[in-house]
């Protein structure tokens, strides 16, 4: 794959430090995200997926690490220019399609919200032009425009979240659970939308979830995180086909498909973070097991992941 | 929770010393003075103040009356000749602490029940009825029921003494009176919090194991429902020193309220002082108290302050 | 099989500030001794009010159950009174909640919210009541159960609680147990082991249950019939392989084709357009109409009955008619049609 | 002295309990008060409550009698007066102290001088003996010691006291607290904690107290079996509550808790036909207080006409009957009615009468006049005014009718509590002050010394060169028994150049009590300065 | 199931469906504040409420003019007469009688007046009802502004508190817990004493420590707001500070700040009738709720009407506003929304 959007190194978010009640949420992960691609991120609940997501477009001040967004480290001193053109460049979608709108706003004015801070049209015929358009993308229609948020349903709502962002011409979103919270059926037609637009416009995602279905098929490689550290990371397809990581295999085993068939004869693995039974100061950390495909672990695992690969 | 206790009383050390700074600096700037009676000449006044050290620079008062407070010490009375602010104090503060204990207890009580009440019976005559009742404690003020009360009470049916403080049966139109207040809050504030309760996913849990409406208000919602009214009980606590000052005054009770009152018409500022102090410190304590309760009350708080 | 519960020609509507919500419009059902129905459909099709309707657990002062009968061994529960309800509630039929973090009495121990139906339902004895609490702490898979009784619900994970909901729902050994999203709120791998624990469990007490979810990974694991719901109706009903092999009603389509296959990807997924339907002022018609690329001028007209596809096996949709043209399933259903046995990819038509 | 009239309704004075089942034998008496006991350290007297329970309690050489003159108290006979007025002897009579002790020479001489020392900063010393006993002022200013007071225990029995000038109502002030006798021993046995409460304390009076412990709301009065005259003495027990609302007081009495309570006016409406019913005038004046100089400027109440025309222009007598409504009378001077006698053995308003009664034709003249001579047409002033609900009632009266009556003048009203009053009294920073003021002892003088150039309760740039001359004629050449006609008439030559030629002053009314009382109670003496009461010989007759 | 019946084949003819159309809204479009302004209309309590309130006010501001006599004209000849209102003299009340040591006078009669007196007199004769009025109006002035300070400054505080959250946000909330423990009734005394007595010094004292509820609930508010994903959104969008409060937090706070406000008032009224209690209350001749029924307490037993007519509108006051909080709640809480 060719040019590296994004680099994550070393990252760390703490919430609390030093306190009792300290949170690592996020303890060191090191990834990089190419142009074009969706990366997914999926792991257990409070693992700090939205954390790590959040943390890479500035919501929060990184503890420790580097993002760097094409080669331009995020979290260094920024002048304000810069930041304004760095949050036109980097925007997220919401999990939750409720909490995201702001209930007092007409649409027509969350999705100008960008167009005006960044100056992006210089008259309000060009404004309501922009809007009508972005809602037409998303599969609205401009009638929509005056309308409250509440009015909506929650995959209507996700999808004006989306023209929100896509208001500022971003290369990069992060999406946030975008689905989550969504209708079986109505989730279909915000993947479509992502995907759709990824084609259209080049854009490059971090697709955060813990439905794998979902992730595999959105997503050209995944990651997968444990307690705020990214345990198994390579392409979507591998994943499935040789999960090395015992937790992402105890992860996989664990979805239900929808085929009684596979159903009736699935098993499941747990996973016991003891297995590992690492020695004192032996290193623990992202090795590629096989070019492109990255796990948390040690020597000893690592040679033996190497020799159950299955190519 | 021990450390807990002392990080809270050291707080409660730091407002009282706020307190007790603020209204100091709030007497000196008091208008009027303690001695000037029309008789006393200007020599007169100028040895009386000198007496009191009235006549020291603010910030030697200061410190003396923070000394004085250090070693526990309120200064004397000015309009009681000589009297210790401590000792008059501990005087006056028997009835004032029984009345709004028991203004307290009765309006609490009594308010939750109006409003357990109302909610169980929402939207009908019960509930209204209750509103009504609440509506009526809060828009009336204390002393035109406590002259009511009096009246209906004492003087036209006798049941009760009209006035003064001998006993139980003289404290019971006064704490009535008081508790107007409370049980209006309480019953507001328990009807809505109960209201609130009901809907929630585990009543409809335990409406699904088979309890009936009662089991369903007694044992699972009314603790649920408590804990939010803990929160309101230290502001009820001052809304009752409030109403003390008028009810003392009207029952002609010897109550620390009224004579609180007064020394702030006669400009004695160790009494004014003392009395704010001892206010501030019934206050500062119910609010600890009532923190304290609400980690008993509420096992979720409970844990979270143990472990700080 | 035994029939414990009939649901007939159930329709509830709910008074709210905008109007009349015609929540439930029609709906039949049958529950058999031992079986799990699953109910699926999408938000605010019906699922938990019927539910709920069961278990007379609707607020009594905005709903009505406008016509219908539902019979429990014979009784129509829905003109039980309350009495009799608070006898049959966790006793008979008892019930899970979708979120395990707000269903449990947050200032009372686990150990008497489990206890609390056996004393009320099997008079034990307090020391008995606890044995048995403890016993179901077990069964359920809580390790120390001693200390857990005694503890309150903060103190315990999600995963655990849901199983505390679990153990209180089993404690009378009830005939049936409603089960509402008793997983959406959990992990997937809390909800692996919720699924086989409630899995277990049924055949140890040979309840019958009804599992309500919108996840149609889950159906496929628990399941043994499946209704379909929508717009206040049940649209198809079937065993489970019959609505996962093979789907009558458009908007089951929808519902499994809208959902990935692990094996093939980059074909676009099928999406449902549009909303669901208004249910202050229902449609005329098939309910699904405007959302049906299959809908045909009748749709708009007369609403569907239920045409019969096997004994087990009823969709409601004009597609089953006799006159109705022949329709191509989208791609996904079709493969899977492919895989049950005795169909062929062409559709069969219903009877009436 | 000053007199706030937020204790307008007061006078509660209670009476016999007896009640229903109690027999009419029994001599009890159920009163209240209007305060708490300040003190009762006799030296450090100063108000209404303590100065009313110290005389049931104590007795100085001479006791107001029942027909309110200075009778016999602890001197066995009327004291001897030197020729020339400045000294008088005094025999004691053969009286104890509750605990036993006799009453001595000393024990006066003993309290005097701790009256006086100005280590105890006692509020009424200096004021009540400046000028009066013998070297008070000087040892007040701390410029002598107190043992030089013009005071001397002859013998044990034998007292003597030496006079700065001649005191023609020298008999009337001995029965005032601050000249009651104290027991030195037992005081200085007590330390600071003499007469903290009724365990601290002895008695030489008709009763003693108990029950108090020393801030309370209650007392009792107990019969003195030690008291020289306790024959007198009937009441076996008063009980004392304070009770500060004029209507729990009413509703005491109504429910036969107490036997007398004093009436605000609105409630003498109510009772008018009422058997009950009490009112009696007080020597208790209440006026317009014109302040011609504030920070040091000339106001316009500076000018007489603006004096003249304010204090014609307030129908007295509608406020009287409708505002007070409790019997008080329109005051049209400033010595009260029924308060002295002349030597002619006439009351001391008789030769005076009415001055500057309420005339609008008149007062508008005045008034166009004094704004003429200031230049203007319209006037600004305030009425500084008390926080009682009288006091505000009687202010919005003020308002009303002198804003109606006084075209272009315009009245803002200020309305304090007393002590901010006084404060504000004593900077000299008001225009108009609603005050009041009461004898502290029998003689016109009481009120007539009030207006000297610069004297201490002056306190309004009222200066009149030729009523300073009077009043101090009548405090010295004219003092001696001898002259005492010609000082009657000097004193009421100043009052008419304070009130007629100067208008000095707006008098206003003087006031009266209305109280209901049982009629059982027998005997109970209201006196008209000094303590409000007697108990001493009061009984019940059922 | 069901008999099979004739349907004609036309019937099963594709129709044309417009797959825009299904994503209609057939609402009619309605704002926030719309909304809940028809939730508002459904609750009759709320309804009533503001339906009293508006001919409180406007009785406040008419009703002194109503009467020839205005709200601080003497007249003593007429002092305490009992209220007399022509056509209701026949149902027994109102009919300027009282009871006089136990007889039914006609006190208008006895004194020789003519004029009706509505709401009867003082004792200075002058007329309660345009003192009555009066009063209202002014209370509700002191209330009105009273509250409006205390929003004021209690969103400032609260809000700042929030939004900076951290060590801003602890020391701001030590400030208020020593303030919390500072009894507020001595310190509105002793405010009031430091102060010249007056409108402006009674609604300071009352704002003094009133603040603080707002600013409480402001920042519990805030905190919640500040974490929701659309203010998150427009961070991510680079809105400034401003922007964000001002567009998001602000117009979200609305509710909240309207229902605590609406508490406000009727407590401002109850504490200006207790200063005026203990002799803080405003100067005469002005008039407010609180010193007529402080004026008429005293009377109760012999004049009641003195007291009546103010207690009987402090209490349509209160009521009104508890229940217009209590409607505003209901409508304006988002958890009550469908
Ligand atoms: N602002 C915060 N302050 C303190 N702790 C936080 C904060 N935000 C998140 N956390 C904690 O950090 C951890 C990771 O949270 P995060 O929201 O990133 O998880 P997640 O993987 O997105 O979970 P979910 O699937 O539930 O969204 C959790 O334990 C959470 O409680
Ligand atoms: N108490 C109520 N008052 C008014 N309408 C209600 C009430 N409860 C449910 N409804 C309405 O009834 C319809 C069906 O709701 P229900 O809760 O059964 O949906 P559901 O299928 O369980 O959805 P979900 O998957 O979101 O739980 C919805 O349109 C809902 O708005
Ligand atoms: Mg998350
Ligand atoms: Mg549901």
């Amino acid at each position: 794959m060719a040019e590296k959007l994004l680099e994550i190194k070393n990252l760390k978010q703490h919430f609390n430090p030093g306190r009792a009640n300290e949170v690592r949420a996020v303890d060191g992960i090191t990834f990089d995200i190419f142009k074009g691609e969706t990366l997914g991120l999926v792991g257990e609940s409070g693992c700090g997926k939205s954390t790590t997501g959040r943390t890479i477009i500035r919501l929060y001040d990184a503890t420790d690490g580097e993002v760097l967004f094409k080669g331009e480290n995020v979290h260094g001193k920024k002048s304000k220019a810069d930041l304004m053109k760095f949050n036109r460049k980097m925007q997220m979608i919401f999990q939750d399609p409720y909490a995201s709108l702001n209930p007092r706003m007409k649409v027509i004015d969350i999705i100008a919200e960008g167009i005006d801070i960044h100056g992006l049209a210089k008259s309000n015929e060009e404004r309501r032009k922009i809007v009508y358009d972005l809602l037409e993308t998303v599969g609205l229609n401009k009638e929509h425009a005056n309308r409250y948020p509440h009015e909506f349903s929650g995959g209507q709502r996700q999808r004006i979240g989306i023209a929100r962002a896509l208001a500022v011409d971003p290369d990069f979103i992060i999406a946030d659970e975008p689905i989550s919270a969504l209708d079986v059926s109505i989730q279909a037609q915000v993947v479509n939308l992502l995907k759709k637009l990824q084609k259209e416009k080049g854009l490059t995602y971090l697709f955060i979830a813990h439905d794998l279905s979902m992730v595999k098929y959105i997503s050209d490689r995944i990651g997968v995180m444990y307690f705020g550290k990214l345990v198994e990371l390579t392409t979507a397809e591998n994943l499935y086909k040789n999960p090395l990581h015992p937790y992402t295999q105890s992860l996989l085993s664990a979805i239900p498909l929808p085929d009684p068939e596979y159903e009736r004869s699935r098993k499941r693995k747990s996973y016991d973070p003891n297995v590992h039974d690492y020695a004192d100061g032996e290193e623990v950390k992202m090795r590629e097991v096989v070019p492109g495909h990255f796990v948390y672990c040690s020597e000893k695992e690592m040679a033996q992941y190497k020799a159950q690969y299955k190519h | 929770m021990t450390k807990y206790i002392l990080q809270r009383v050291i707080y409660m050390i730091i407002t009282l010393f706020i307190i007790a700074s603020f209204t100091f600096f709030l007497m000196k700037v008091l208008p009027g003075s303690p001695f000037n009676d029309q008789k006393l000449s200007a020599a007169q006044v100028h040895i009386m103040k000198e007496k009191y050290g009235l006549n020291d620079p603010v910030p030697v008062q200061y410190a003396k009356y923070m000394f004085g407070l250090v070693k526990g010490d309120l200064g004397v009375s000015f309009q009681f000749d000589n009297h210790p602010v401590t000792q008059l104090l501990a005087e006056r503060i028997g009835p004032s602490a029984m009345l709004g204990i028991q203004a307290m207890f009765v309006g609490t009580i009594l308010g939750v029940i109006l409003g357990i009440l109302a909610a169980v019976y929402q939207n009908t005559w019960v509930d209204y009825s209750s509103t009504f009742i609440a509506v009526l404690g809060k828009s009336i003020p204390s002393f035109v029921f406590a002259a009511l009360l009096q009246y209906v009470l004492a003087v036209k049916f006798e049941i009760f003494p009209v006035a003064f403080w001998n006993g139980f049966s003289y404290s019971i139109l006064p704490t009535v009176a008081l508790a107007m207040f409370p049980i209006a809050i309480g019953a507001r504030f328990m009807r809505s919090e109960l209201i609130e309760v009901l809907g929630s996913d585990y009543i409809t849990l335990a409406k699904a194991k088979g309890a009936n409406s009662f089991e369903i208000a007694f044992k699972h919602a009314l603790r649920n429902a408590l804990i939010p009214l803990i929160t309101v009980l230290g502001p009820l606590a001052v809304s009752l020193m409030g109403g003390s000052l008028v009810v003392e005054k009207i029952f002609s009770i010897p109550g620390i309220g009224e004579q609180f009152v007064k020394s702030i018409m006669t400009n004695d500022y160790p009494i004014i002082m003392g009395t704010t102090l001892l206010f501030a410190f019934a206050l500062i304590t119910i609010i600890l108290i009532v923190d304290l309760l609400y980690g008993l009350i509420d096992p979720r708080i409970r844990l979270a302050g143990g472990k700080k | 099989m035994e029939k414990l519960l009939e649901v007939n020609d159930l329709q509830i509507s709910f008074h709210t500030f905008a109007g009349e919500v015609q929540a439930i419009r029609g709906v039949n059902f049958d529950l058999y001794k031992g079986e799990t129905l699953a109910i699926v459909g999408e938000s605010g099709s019906g699922k938990s009010v019927t539910t709920k309707s069961i278990m007379r657990l609707l607020p009594e002062s905005s709903s009505e159950i406008k016509s219908g009968e539902i019979l429990f061994n014979g009784k129509d529960l829905s003109k039980a009174s309350e009495k009799e309800m608070q006898k049959i509630r966790g006793k008979d039929i008892s019930m899970i909640f979708q979120d395990p973090m707000t269903s449990l009495n947050p200032t009372m121990t686990v150990g008497k919210q489990i206890m609390e139906p056996l004393l009320k339902h099997q008079k034990l004895s307090k020391s008995e009541a606890r044995n048995r609490a403890l016993e179901l702490l077990k069964l359920v898979g809580i390790p120390k159960p001693e200390i857990r009784l005694k503890q309150y619900p903060h103190q315990f994970s999600g995963g655990m609680r849901q199983r505390v909901v679990i153990a209180i729902a089993l404690a009378c050994n009830p005939k049936v147990l409603i089960a509402d999203e008793p997983t959406t709120a959990l992990d997937v791998t809390i909800q692996a082991q919720i699924l086989e624990l409630m899995k277990d469990l049924q055949k140890k007490i040979d309840t019958s249950i009804i599992f309500i979810t919108h996840d149609l990974g889950v159906v496929a694991n628990v399941a043994d019939r499946v209704a379909v719901m929508y717009g206040g109706k049940i649209v198809e009903v079937g065993t489970v392989d019959e609505i996962f092999y093979n789907p009558q009603h458009p908007y089951t389509w929808g519902l499994i084709s809208s959902m990935p296959n692990m094996d093939a990807t980059d074909s676009e997924l099928y999406a449902i357009p549009g909303s669901p339907p208004d249910l202050l002022d229902p449609p005329k018609g098939d309910a699904f109409a405007a959302r049906n690329e299959y809908a045909m001028k009748i749709d708009l007209e007369k609403e569907p009955p239920m045409f019969k596809v096997s004994d087990t096996h009823y969709a409601a949709t004009w597609l089953l008619h006799p006159d109705a043209p022949k329709v191509e399933p989208p791609e996904a259903v079709k493969m899977r049609m492919r895989q049950f046995p005795g169909a062929g990819p062409s559709l069969k038509k219903g009877e009436l | 002295y000053g007199k706030d009239d937020s204790k307008d309704a007061g006078g509660n004075t209670g009476s016999d309990k007896g009640g229903k089942e109690a027999p009419a034998a029994e001599q009890v008496l159920n009163v209240t008060e209007s305060a708490e006991i300040p003190t009762m350290n006799t030296i450090m007297a100063q108000d209404a409550v303590s100065l009313n329970v110290m005389n049931q309690v104590f007795e100085g050489l001479m006791r107001l009698g029942k027909d309110n003159k200075p009778t016999l108290g602890m001197a066995a006979e009327e004291p001897k007066m030197s020729e020339d007025g400045m000294t008088y002897t005094f025999k004691l009579r053969d009286a104890k102290w509750s605990n036993g002790d006799p009453v001595t020479a000393n024990d006066f001489v003993y309290a005097w001088r701790q009256t006086i020392d100005p280590k105890n900063a006692t509020p009424y010393g200096a004021y009540m003996m400046s000028g009066v006993i013998k070297n008070a002022a000087d040892i007040a200013d701390g410029k002598m010691a107190p043992d030089q007071l013009g005071v001397k225990a002859i013998d044990d029995k034998t007292l003597e006291v030496t006079l700065e000038r001649p005191v023609p109502y020298f008999k009337s002030l001995m029965s005032f607290a601050i000249f009651y006798p104290q027991n030195q021993k037992y005081v200085e046995s007590k330390g600071d904690k003499y007469a903290t409460n009724s365990d601290n304390m002895i008695y030489n009076g008709p009763f003693t107290l108990s029950d108090w412990n020393g801030t309370g709301l209650s007392w009792k009065f107990q019969k003195n079996d030690n008291y020289w005259d306790k024959d007198s003495v009937k009441l076996k027990t008063i009980n004392v509550n304070v009770v500060k609302e004029t209507g729990t007081g009413v509703n005491l009495y109504k429910t036969g808790k107490i036997d007398r309570v004093g009436l605000s006016a609105e409630y003498v409406a109510q009772y008018e036909n009422d058997k009950d019913l009490i009112k009696y005038l007080e020597p208790t004046i209440f006026w317009f207080k014109y302040n011609q100089e504030r920070n040091g400027k000339k106001t316009a109440l500076a000018n007489k006409n603006i004096r003249f025309a304010l204090s014609l222009a307030v129908d007295k007598q509608s406020m009287v009957d409708t505002v007070l409504a409790n019997g008080s009378v329109p005051a049209n001077y400033e010595v009260p009615k029924d308060f002295v006698k002349t030597p002619d053995g006439d009351d001391f308003r008789k030769a005076n009468g009415d001055m500057n009664t309420y005339d609008l034709k008149k007062a508008q003249d005045y008034w166009q006049k004094g704004l003429k001579e200031l230049g203007t047409d319209k006037l600004s002033l305030e009425i500084l005014g008390g926080d009682s609900d009288v006091s505000k009632n009687m202010d919005a009266y003020f308002k009303n009718q002198l804003e109606k009556n006084l075209p272009g003048l315009s009245i803002s009203l200020k309305e304090v509590p007393f002590k901010i009053r006084l404060d504000l009294d004593s900077k000299q920073d008001y225009d108009i002050q609603v005050a009041g003021w009461g004898p502290d002892y029998q003689d016109p003088m009481t009120f007539s010394d009030l207006w000297l150039t610069g004297g201490s309760q002056n306190k309004s740039g009222y200066s009149d060169p030729e009523y300073d001359k009077l009043i101090k004629e009548a405090q010295t050449t004219l003092a001696t028994p001898d002259k005492s006609k010609e000082r009657y008439e000097a004193l009421q030559k100043a009052e008419k150049i304070l009130i007629e030629q100067d208008a000095g002053i707006g008098p206003l009314y003087q006031r009266a009590r209305a109280v209901l009382q049982q009629k059982y109670v027998k005997d109970l003496v209201v006196h008209p300065f000094g303590a409000d009461f007697s108990y001493k010989w009061a009984y019940i007759e059922k | 199931m069901n008999q099979p019946e004739n349907i004609s084949k036309e019937l099963f003819q594709p129709a044309e469906m417009d797959t825009a159309s299904s994503e209609r809204i057939a609402k009619p479009s309605l704002n926030y504040w719309q909304d809940a302004w028809l939730r508002v209309k459904k609750n009759k309590g709320a309804i009533l409420a503001l339906i009293l309130l508006v001919i409180l006010t406007f009785m406040a501001f008419a009703g002194p003019y109503m009467t020839k006599q205005n709200y601080k004209e003497q007249n003593l000849a007429h002092a305490n007469l009992p209220p007399k209102v022509p056509g209701l003299e026949k149902l027994g009340i109102f009919d300027g009688t009282m009871t006089l040591g136990g007889k039914k006078v006609d006190m208008y009669e006895r004194k020789h007046v003519d004029e009706n007196y509505w709401f009867g007199t003082d004792g200075l004769g002058r007329d309660l009802f345009a003192r009555t009025w009066k009063g209202t109006q002014i209370s509700l002035y002191i209330a009105v502004l009273a509250a409006f300070i205390d929003m004021v400054i209690g969103v400032a505080y609260g809000g700042i508190s929030a939004y900076y959250g951290g060590r801003v946000d602890n020391v701001m909330q030590r400030i208020i817990e020593v303030l919390v423990g500072i009894p507020n009734i001595i310190v509105v005394i002793l405010m009031i004493l430091i102060l010249e007595p007056g409108i402006l010094s009674i609604t300071i004292a009352i704002t003094i420590t009133g603040w603080i509820t707002m600013a409480r609930v402001v920042r519990g508010q805030t905190l919640k707001l500040k974490s929701q994903e659309y203010v998150l959104a427009s961070r991510t969008l680079g809105a400034s500070n401003g922007k964000v409060i001002f567009k998001h937090l602000i117009p979200n706070l609305a509710s909240v700040i309207i229902i605590n406000t609406m508490f406000t008032i009727p407590n401002a009224i109850f504490f200006e009738a207790f200063l005026s209690f203990i002799g803080l209350g405003l100067q005469a001749p002005a008039a407010s709720l609180g010193t007529l029924i402080e004026d008429g307490y005293r009377t109760m037993q012999i004049l009641p009407h003195i007291i009546l007519f103010p207690a009987v509108i402090i209490c349509l006051v209160m009521i009104a506003f508890n229940l217009l909080a209590d409607g505003l709640r209901d409508a304006l809480d988002p958890k009550m929304r469908d």
